[in-house]
Order: structure tokens, then C-alpha cells, then sequence
């Protein structure tokens, strides 16, 4: 198989960097395509990107609280625009205040996204799957 | 709008500052409100035990540190009670507004009002001062005993400051850089320095007319390993970009790097430099006072260990002497803290700061060293960004980080080099592994260096970009310096 | 029974060591299980990973400061849960001693240990292992992986030893002068200390069977204000007694004043202290390390402000270099810990010293002449206990509380004179206010009393017994010094 | 009236003597006369102590845990002893553990103790109780 790509970007109008710039440095390390747009992207230029580079999933990360807001609808994006089969992942600290993990997780997978990761998750894990769910969903 | 002039650091025209001002107060509908004679009557009528400038004074007189925690949520009733609910546990109080209000979103705020409203809690990051308008930012202040600032990450903060100053609001925080680099991604640098010339104009008017609003350049910028010398060189170009528009009163911020010797020498050396520079540059009759922001990175999830991270910010902020100390929470790691959170940062705090505070640091040879050491690094940038602005501050910042001149680490803006790399030495302090296009002193490189290759050496390892993630995660997970394990 | 020779500072002759055996043992039925051969192969048989010894002298080699808390509760399997509920969170164990059997009541014990378990709650205020007995300590030590030590209160603590050496505990806290002053009323000190020479005799023992058992005077005395000069001298001559019966492994203590200054001061002149007096007495062989405890006075009821407390010690720990530290909770001021609570005390302290560990305290001359002030008291001091006991420590440790020559504030023993009187100065030094009888040189005592004076005039009051009232609560209602409000 | 007298001490094996000593000083500075029995006090010496003064009051300590057990009883053999109207006050952390202080007070006052107090307790508050409690069952 050839490398997996993945679009990574914080979303929203979330200036939160530091993560951003790890992430995109452990999945390299790990051989995975990563085509980072950095902080406050916009729901289409992820979708955008996604088309573009031919990319197999989504990575999204929202740190600052608002994802709630900011995260939702995106899968229907992605179907509308013919991304049918793509991954999605968010990640972050991505609810407003201190919450339990599991429902904010049930939450986020509700909104249509396959995983959902709490701020502590670690990274070489998150390759692993990543690389065997745009296995499986391919 | 664009700008007709090039940008300098002059103080605004009166005419021109009042044509631009009625532009701003049309961006949103609240921004009618606002009448400037008005919200000098407000201002006027504060009491002394609620204007920020009289009670960093005091502290100052006194050899104490204030404690100031950050809170905002979306609702003005919510906003009101969870400020008042700390009022008791703490010194100054702020406001801090939502990231969408930052970046002038404000129907998206209005959003996140109706919803925050339907689901009973705040779904917004922040309080939405815009939105809500003066007449409610009158009531918050007026619910309370102590003075307020407003506490932002805002580019373009000019409609916001319009609203919360006439509102009496008596501290307003940010500058030009140092809310547009960590902050924003697209936003030109001129842009945002001329957007705070606005704002710092707007604050030299009402200390025209004998009202004493404080400023506060935001000290930590990205809060993850900057050094004391690029945060102290932002902070010492926005004080004199807010004196040349007639602001008086300036706190310079640094934000705890977690060595005890870096952090008192930082905050010693950033008033002593803030001192010379403004002298320097002409200024004489300002009031000088220090921000020391306990740990801005990645906290650890393990509250007991968020407790030991405060606890160890709050001595440091009493022994370097700074005027105040901004708090963070058990919940840091987590998210927006629940107002009981909020209150036990500061109770950590006040506990730390009461048993250091009657205390001097001793007086040693390697701290002064260490403040010999930033003194230099930041004379050494500052005379680059002059003579690359032809002694012009505003000029020379925008072109300064054209150039890499200044160049903040993991900072989001385009606008930013990000050629500078920052990386712990073999005690903790915050060296420069790689300077990118930052003009050090050549033996403070070496010197710089030299520490890094002590710590790589006690770890066999190269100083590679994993030791820097290793660094960036290490207080989250209980360390100050990330070793391999 | 009473002894028929005088009181000496000499190795018990082991035939009258194993004739008063035979009596200790038969103290209480559970002594009767006790085999001294067994116990050298138990502890023989013990892993690297579980001495006491071998950890500390791992950490004084890498630099580290060890992390211990208290620990104790009434029935074996729950204490074992405790234990090992603590374990991952800290470096070395305790078990914590109920205060029944550390007066040697142990029918009241056994009825503690009743009421306990019908409540399905520990009723008793530490781990009764006298009653217990030996198979059962035992199995505390089997079900556990780090060192552990008993840590207690006892001036009769011989059938305790016997019993807990005997099932692997591999670390023993006491002294004959500190486990009596500010632990019992009406014990004469020739009694407690000839009783802890039987003690430190029988880790003689082990040590001559080539088990090495770690000694701790128990250093904080009354936890209140105690000066280091008071502490020091009492944890050298127990050191003194100790190495004479043939202990080797040395870990004296002290418990935080509060002071920067002062604890780091403390922390290096107990260390060199000990050393030089230890040579002096013609001993070279042994093991010498130090221990912090967190601050030992009332501590506040809020338990973010407890945290205050916790962290700042933490940090003095670290800086003073200390071998291990003793390590609070944020249930302090209310009551025996939860385990969840004493976790969080460690939790804290780990994330504190972790972030401080790597850091060196500067040089600073006020530290050296803090030091040498410090040095300068213990040896006068010392010097007058040694005169009294024409050359003897035992005999001249008694003889010096007669004479009020060592005095230990706030102290509950009747053979304490109870006259020197310590106080705040105006950094939060604890000073000598009232010397009773304890031979400071002059010059020393003038420096004493010019600090104190120099708080006085800040406070505009005179130096009585309410300033002293004050500063005992101070920390506990958010202060290191006691000023009037 | 005469000068109120109390037996003040810590009742069984409790060798914390700072509290106590602190205690004293303040009744004393409020004018009341305090028969001080220390530390490691039995209910016995308490009773002996109180008959031998005349005291109108005894006030317990109890610090270090063992309140539960050491407190328990000293009512009824104050009435043994013919101690029938003496004010009887305890005080300190009186269980093991961090409780409610409610329900600590519940449980003191069931066994026969007038008032309780918790360590935070303003002392110059008791010594105003202590008088009126004394003049009352006078
Ligand atoms: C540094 C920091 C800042 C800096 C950011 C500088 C910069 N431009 O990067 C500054 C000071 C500017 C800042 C600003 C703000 N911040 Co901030 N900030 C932090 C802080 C302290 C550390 C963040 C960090 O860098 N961590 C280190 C990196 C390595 O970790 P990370 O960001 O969590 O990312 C990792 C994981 O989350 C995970 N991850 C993230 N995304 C994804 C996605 C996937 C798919 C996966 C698998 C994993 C994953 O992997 C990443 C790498 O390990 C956190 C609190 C904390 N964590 O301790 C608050 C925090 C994130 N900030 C917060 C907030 C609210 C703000 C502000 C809105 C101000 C405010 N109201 O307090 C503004 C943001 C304005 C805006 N427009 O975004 C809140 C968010 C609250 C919430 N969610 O409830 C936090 C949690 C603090 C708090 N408890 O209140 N902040
Ligand atoms: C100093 C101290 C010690 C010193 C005591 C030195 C001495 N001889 O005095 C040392 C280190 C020796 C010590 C030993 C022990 N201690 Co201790 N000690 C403390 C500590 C830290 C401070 C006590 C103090 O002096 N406070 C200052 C004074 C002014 O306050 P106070 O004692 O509370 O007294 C005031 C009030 O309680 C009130 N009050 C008291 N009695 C009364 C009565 C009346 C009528 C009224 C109105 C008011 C009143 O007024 C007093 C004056 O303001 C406390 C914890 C804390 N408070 O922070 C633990 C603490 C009291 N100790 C405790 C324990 C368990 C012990 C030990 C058994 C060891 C162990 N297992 O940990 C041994 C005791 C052995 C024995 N035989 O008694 C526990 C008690 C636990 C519980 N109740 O659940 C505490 C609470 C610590 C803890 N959280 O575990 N201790």
C-alpha cells in the first residue's frame, strides 16, 4: 500500500499552535503524509485539502473550547462533497471545561467522527489506528 | 480599512483618530452606545478601590505581588456571579472575552450566546463584552469591588476597547505583536500594530482627561519555551508604542519559564530594561509595574501535580517581585475551570505568596549574571529592530520580524519566522538551540550553546527536535526538562 | 525494670543486652514469636529494591530527593491496601505507628483494633503492630515493593523494634531525646534514652549480621518553631548514641521553618554538622543522609491553601539537597488522611520536586553566614551538653535539659525546661526571643535579638508572648509571620 | 460573681501540647481562672482536678484521634463523682479522619458534652460561651 495521507488542522478560529506543529511531526515520523494547515481552518478548507491531495483522512484538532460549535456538520460536508469513505478524527480539549471523557467521546461520535481523542492520547497509538482504519476503509 | 500613511510610531492625529473612531463604533450595532465624554464620567466616578493603576501603586509601595485569576463566561448574569465568587480570593479581577469576539466574529458570538443560553451553561470560551454592549459591561463592573480588566487575545481590538473602557473597565491587556503573533494567522503585522496605536490612543485620551487606564502588553506570547529575551524585547517595543499614543501606566508581562535563577532574573531585568528603554526613548513620567504569569504551557491532567505547578509559579512570582501574578487552575490541563476551580488556583496562590512574599531572594553572583545575560541578548535585538526601522519602534518591529529579527517560538502567524528554536539547558533555564536569524551577541550564542551541549551531553543525545517535544510535554508529564526515559 | 549502671554513652555489653532481650519480648504475647536468626534472614532475604538503605544511598548518589509519607491505619489488610494504593505515587513506605502502642498500651490497642474492625473504619490513629505481632507485619512487608520504615512516637519502642526488625521493616525512626520530649509527659529522659541505646543496639546487631537497618532521629520535635540550632543538636548526639551501639545508617532530620534562607541553611549545616561531629567521636564508617519534612505546625484547613504549603516545601526540599522528604496532605489541619488525600500530598510534592530537582540555589553569602550561624550554635551548644556530661552524650544530654541547656519549645515533657522562646523575624526566620538557659555565644544572641526587633519595630509591638501566639497560627490562617491585623 | 475556674487538659494518650497551651493564655487573658492539667490527662485526674478546684467547667482536648474512644463516658462518671451541673466542653480533632463537622458534634453531644468545638474555633468566642454556659448552671 502506498503512504497513507492525512489532512491536519486545528478548526475554527482556535490559535492553539503547539499541538499542531507535534502532531505533524510524530505522524511523519511514523510514515504517514501529513498535509498540515496549520491553526483556524474553516470546515471546506479541510475538505478543500482533503480533495486535493487525494488524502484518506481528516485529523481534527480543537483546543480553545469551541468545538462543539465549530466540529459539527462536518461529516455531512465531507458526504455532500463525495468524501464518503474518508476518516475522520478530532482530538483536543474539545469541550468548554472539564468534563467526563466518555461523554464528550459519545458526543463527538454522534457528530460522525470515527475516533475522538482526549488531549493525553498518545501519539504512536494514534498512527497505529490510523494507518489500519484507512486500511479498513479502503 | 487600509491605512493612508505608512506606519510609524507617532501618536495619532486627534482628527484622524476620530474619523477612524466612527468607523469602528459602526462595525457592530452595540458600538452606537458608546459617548466618550460619558465614559469619562464613568471612569471619573469610580472609587479608588476599583481603578486598577491606584492598586498596582499600592502594591508597588508595599512590596506586593497581586493576585489576578483569568475568568469569562457568556452570559452577563453568569459573568457577574463567577466574578464575584472570586472577588473575595483574589486582588484585581478581569474579563476574559471568547475567542470569537478575538477575532471580531461577532455573529458567531451571538451564536454562542443563544446557545450557551438554551443549554443552561457557557458554550463560549469567554465573556462576548462586544455583543453584550456598554450598558451591560457597566453593570459587571458596577457588581463589583475591585477593579476589572479586560483580558484578550484580540488583533483588532478597537471596538472591544471603545466598549469596556467607557464602561469602566480600568485595565485593558494586549498590544500590537503580542496579540497578533500567538493569536491570529493571517493577520499583517502593520495592521494589528496600527489597530493598538488606536487602541493606546483611545487610552492616552482618557488619561488626557485625568483618567488612568492601565495597559499590559501579553508577556507570555505562545507560552511554550520562549525565551526571557524575545518576550522582554515584544513587551519593551509595545510600552513605548502605548507611551508615544499617552498611555502612562504599563505593566510588562513574562510568562514562568520554570528555572528559579531565569525567572527572577527575567522579571528584575524586564523592569530595569523597561525603565531604560522608556527613558531613552524620551519618556519620563510613567508608572512601571510587572506581570509574572505562572506556567503557560501544557499543564499536567493530575490536579495534585497542577497544584505543585502553581504553587511553585506563585514562589517564583514573589521572590523576582513582580507587582502581580495571573493564576492558573487544578483544571489547567483540562478545560475552562468550574468557578470552585478557579478559586482554589487562587487559594494555592495566596497561601505560596503570603509565606514568600516577606522574603528576599538572596542576593547572588549567578543571578546577576543571568540578568546581565537578557540585558544583553535584548539590547542586542532592540538596536537591530531600530536600526532596521531607522529608529522608528513600529517600523522596526514589522521589519524586525520580516527579518527573523524577532521571532517567537510555535507562534501560528504567518507573519512569524519560526526559525528560532528554543530548547532546556541542563538545570531547566530556556536556551536557544537554534538561533534562526535572531542577532545574539556572538559569546551569549556560545554561551546559549554551551549549555545545550552540557544537557545533550548528560543524556547522550544529540539536541534534536525531540528533545525540544520532549521539552514541550515535560511539565505536563511531571518533569521540568524532558530526558529520555 | 531499672538499670543498674548509670547512664553512659557506651555499647551495651551483649549479655545484658540478651538478659533484658528476655524480658522485652515478654512484654506482650506477640513477642514470643520473635527469633533474631529468622529476622537476619528475612531481612537477608529482602531484594535491593525493598532496603531502605540501599535507596537512599541510590538517591545521595543521583542527586535526588526521595519521596515518604505517613502512613498507618488499624487492620493489617486494609493498611496493606493503603500501602499499596501509596506505593506508585512515592519512593519509600511508611507504616505509621497508632499512639496507644507508642505508649506501650496495648490492651487499648487491641481494643482500638476491635472498635475498628466492627466499624469497618479505622478507629486508631496508626497501625498497632505490636499486636499485630511479627507474621503479620510480615506480611506487610511480603505484599509490598519499596523500603519500608515504622515510623512512630515511642519512648519504650524495644519490643516494637524487635517485632518489626524481625518481619523486614528495614528502617527505623526514633531517638531516645525526640521520640520522648515532644512525645510523653512524665518519662524520665535516662529511661527513654537507656531504652533507645537497646534499640539502636539491636540494629547494631542486624548490622553486625550484615543486615544494615536506616536510623532517623525523628527531627521536627514539636513541629512548632523549633530552631534548626534545637533540632540539630538533638539529631546529632541521638546520631552519636546510635552509631556507639553500632547502627551505620544515619538519616538525620528537620522539619521546615519556612524561610528560604533558613531551611536551605538548615538542610547543608545538619549535613556537615553531623559529619564533623560524627568524625570527632572517632566514627568514620557510616551511611549519612538528610531529611526534609514539610512544614510540621498547624497547617490552614483549606486544602488549595494546604497545597500552598505543600508545594513550597517540596521546593526547599529540593533545593536544600535533602536525601528524602516527609511529605504532608491536604487533609492536614482536619484529620488522618484518606488515602486519596495522602496521595495527592505525594502527587504534588513529585511534580514540585521534579521541576526543582535538576536546579541548583545559587551561591548566596546570606546562605553561608546563615550556615555558619547555625554551625556556630550547635557547636556552643554541644559544647556546654559535652561539659556537663564530662565527655558523655547520654550523660550530658540529660544533664543539659535539666540545666535547660537544650530546650525544645512547646514540648509536653516534664524534664523540658520550656524556657527558651522562639519567634518570627521579619522574613520568617524562626529566632531565639527568649534564650531561657541555652548558651548561645553573645555575639549570636545579639543577632537574634536584633532581627527580632527589627520585626517588632515593623509591627510597632514589642516582642511578648502574643507575637509568638500569632505566628503559631499564622501559616494555618495564610501567613509565614504572625502580624497584627 | 467570682472568677469562673476551669480544668483544662488533652485527654488520653495525646501528647499535642501547643493547642493547650494556647488555650490557656487565652482564658487566662479573658479572665478566667484555668486549672491546666497538660498533656496524656485521664478522665480520672479531669474529675480529681475539678473537685479539688471547685471548678465550674472542664474542657477536654482531644487531637489526635482517639476522641471516639477517650472521651467517651466522662458525663456519666462526672455524675458518678457528683460533678452534676459541671459545664463540660470538648474540642480538637476529634476522630480520626476528615468529617463533617456536624455530625462530630452530634456524636460529642450524645455523649454528654455541652458544647464542641472544631479546631478553627475562635477562642476568645469560647471563653464568652464558657462564662455564660457557667453562670447558667450556677
Ligand atoms: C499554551 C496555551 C495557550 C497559548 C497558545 C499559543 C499558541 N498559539 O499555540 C495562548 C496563551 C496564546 C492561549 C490562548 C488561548 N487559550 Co489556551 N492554552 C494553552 C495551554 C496552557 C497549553 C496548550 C499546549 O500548547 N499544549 C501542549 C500541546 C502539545 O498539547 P495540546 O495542545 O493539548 O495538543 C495535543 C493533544 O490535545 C492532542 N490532540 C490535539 N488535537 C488532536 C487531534 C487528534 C486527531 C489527535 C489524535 C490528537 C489531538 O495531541 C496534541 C499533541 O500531543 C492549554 C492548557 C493545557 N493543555 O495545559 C490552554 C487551553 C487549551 N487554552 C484555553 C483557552 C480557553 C484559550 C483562550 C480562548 C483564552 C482563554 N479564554 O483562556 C485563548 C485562545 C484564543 C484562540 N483564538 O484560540 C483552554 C481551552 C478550554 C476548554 N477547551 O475548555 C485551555 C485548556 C486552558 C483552560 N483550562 O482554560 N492558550
Ligand atoms: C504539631 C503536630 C504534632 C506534633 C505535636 C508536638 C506536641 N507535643 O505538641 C507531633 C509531631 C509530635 C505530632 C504527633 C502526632 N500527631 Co500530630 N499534629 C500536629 C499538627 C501538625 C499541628 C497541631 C498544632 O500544634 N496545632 C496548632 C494548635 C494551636 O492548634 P490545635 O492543636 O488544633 O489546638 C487548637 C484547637 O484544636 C482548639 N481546641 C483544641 N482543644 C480544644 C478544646 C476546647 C474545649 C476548645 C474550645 C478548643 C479546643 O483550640 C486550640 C488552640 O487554638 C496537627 C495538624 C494540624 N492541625 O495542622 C497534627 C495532628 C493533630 N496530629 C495527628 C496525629 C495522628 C499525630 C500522631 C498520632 C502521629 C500520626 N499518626 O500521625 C502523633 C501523636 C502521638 C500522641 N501520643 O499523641 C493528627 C490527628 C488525626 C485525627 N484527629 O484524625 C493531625 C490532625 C494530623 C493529621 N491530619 O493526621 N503531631
Amino acid at each position: 500500500m502506498s503512504q497513507p495521507t492525512a489532512v491536519l488542522g486545528v478548526i475554527g478560529s482556535d490559535c492553539h499552535a503547539v499541538g499542531n506543529k507535534i502532531i505533524e511531526f510524530a505522524l511523519s515520523q511514523a510514515g504517514i503524509h501529513v498535509v498540515n494547515l496549520g491553526v483556524m481552518v474553516s470546515q471546506d478548507e479541510f475538505i478543500d485539502a482533503a480533495i486535493e491531495t487525494g488524502a484518506q483522512a481528516i485529523l481534527v484538532s480543537s483546543i480553545y473550547g469551541h468545538g462543539e460549535i465549530d466540529c459539527n456538520g462536518l461529516r455531512g460536508r465531507c458526504m455532500e462533497r463525495g468524501l464518503d469513505h474518508i476518516v475522520l478524527y478530532v482530538g483536543g480539549n474539545l469541550v468548554i471545561g472539564k468534563r467526563e471523557f466518555g461523554e464528550v467521546e459519545h458526543l463527538f461520535k454522534e457528530m460522525g467522527y470515527d475516533r475522538v481523542f482526549p488531549p493525553t492520547v498518545d501519539l504512536s497509538n494514534v498512527a497505529q489506528c490510523l494507518k489500519q482504519d484507512i486500511a479498513a476503509a479502503a | 480599512m487600509e491605512f493612508d500613511k505608512k506606519l510609524e510610531n507617532k501618536r495619532l492625529p486627534l482628527d484622524a483618530f476620530m474619523a477612524e473612531r466612527n468607523e469602528v463604533l459602526q462595525a457592530w450595532p452595540t458600538g452606537q452606545d458608546v459617548d466618550f465624554e460619558e465614559g469619562v464620567r464613568t471612569q471619573q466616578a469610580l472609587p479608588e478601590s476599583k481603578r486598577f493603576s491606584a492598586a498596582l501603586a499600592r502594591a508597588e509601595r508595599d512590596g506586593k505581588t497581586l493576585i489576578q485569576p483569568r475568568a469569562g463566561v457568556a452570559l452577563v448574569d453568569e459573568h457577574i456571579g463567577l466574578l464575584r465568587y472570586l472577588e473575595p480570593a483574589c486582588d484585581l479581577l478581569p474579563t476574559t472575552i471568547d475567542a470569537y469576539t478575538r477575532l471580531n466574529q461577532y455573529d458567531k458570538a451571538a451564536e454562542g450566546i443563544e446557545r450557551s443560553a438554551a443549554a443552561g451553561t457557557s458554550l463560549l470560551n469567554g465573556f462576548p463584552a462586544v455583543n453584550h454592549g456598554l450598558a451591560e459591561c457597566r453593570r459587571v463592573v458596577e457588581s463589583l469591588k475591585k477593579p476589572v480588566q479586560v483580558r484578550h487575545g484580540t488583533p483588532d481590538a478597537r471596538l472591544l476597547a471603545e466598549i469596556t473602557l467607557a464602561a469602566g473597565f480600568s485595565a485593558y491587556e494586549g498590544g500590537g505583536i503580542s496579540y497578533n503573533i500567538p493569536y491570529a494567522k493571517k493577520v499583517p503585522l502593520e495592521r494589528s500594530i496600527r489597530h493598538w496605536q488606536y487602541c493606546d490612543r483611545l487610552v492616552g485620551l482618557y488619561e488626557e482627561h485625568g483618567v488612568r487606564i492601565n495597559r499590559e502588553p501579553f508577556g507570555p506570547l505562545s507560552g511554550t519555551l520562549v525565551p526571557p529575551f524575545v518576550s522582554h524585547s515584544v513587551a519593551i517595543l509595545e510600552g513605548l508604542l502605548a507611551l508615544e499614543q499617552g498611555c502612562r501606566c504599563i505593566t510588562l508581562g513574562y510568562g514562568q519559564a520554570g528555572n528559579m535563577v531565569q525567572d527572577i532574573a527575567a522579571i528584575r531585568s524586564l523592569r530595569e530594561l523597561g525603565d531604560e528603554f522608556f527613558r531613552a526613548a524620551g519618556y519620563h513620567d510613567f508608572q512601571l509595574t510587572t506581570v509574572f504569569h505562572q506556567w503557560m504551557g501544557g499543564f499536567p491532567e493530575n490536579e495534585s501535580m497542577a497544584y505543585g505547578v502553581i504553587g511553585w509559579g506563585s514562589a517564583m512570582a514573589a521572590l523576582a517581585g513582580a507587582t502581580k501574578v495571573i493564576v492558573k487552575t487544578p483544571h489547567e490541563a483540562a478545560g475552562i475551570p468550574t468557578r470552585e476551580a478557579n478559586k482554589q488556583g487562587l487559594d494555592c496562590t495566596a497561601q505560596v505568596l503570603n509565606m514568600v512574599r516577606e522574603q528576599g531572594f538572596p542576593p547572588s553572583p549567578v543571578v546577576e549574571r543571568e540578568i546581565e545575560i537578557i540585558k544583553r541578548e535584548v539590547r542586542a535585538v532592540l538596536a537591530k529592530v531600530f536600526e532596521l526601522g531607522q529608529g522608528d519602534a513600529a517600523l522596526g518591529a514589522v521589519r524586525a520580524f520580516e527579518a527573523g529579527v524577532l521571532d517567537v517560538p510555535f507562534a501560528p502567524a504567518a507573519c512569524n519566522a519560526g526559525k528560532l528554536m528554543p530548547v532546556r539547558d541542563n538545570e531547566g533555564a530556556v536556551r536557544v538551540f537554534e538561533p534562526g536569524r535572531v542577532p545574539l551577541p556572538a559569546d551569549v550564542l556560545d554561551y546559549h550553546r554551551e549549555r545545550v551541549a552540557e544537557r545533550a551531553r548528560a543524556e547522550g543525545r544529540e539536541p534534536v527536535f525531540q528533545m525540544v517535544v520532549d521539552d514541550i510535554y515535560a511539565i505536563s508529564k511531571s518533569r521540568l526538562i524532558g530526558r529520555p526515559r
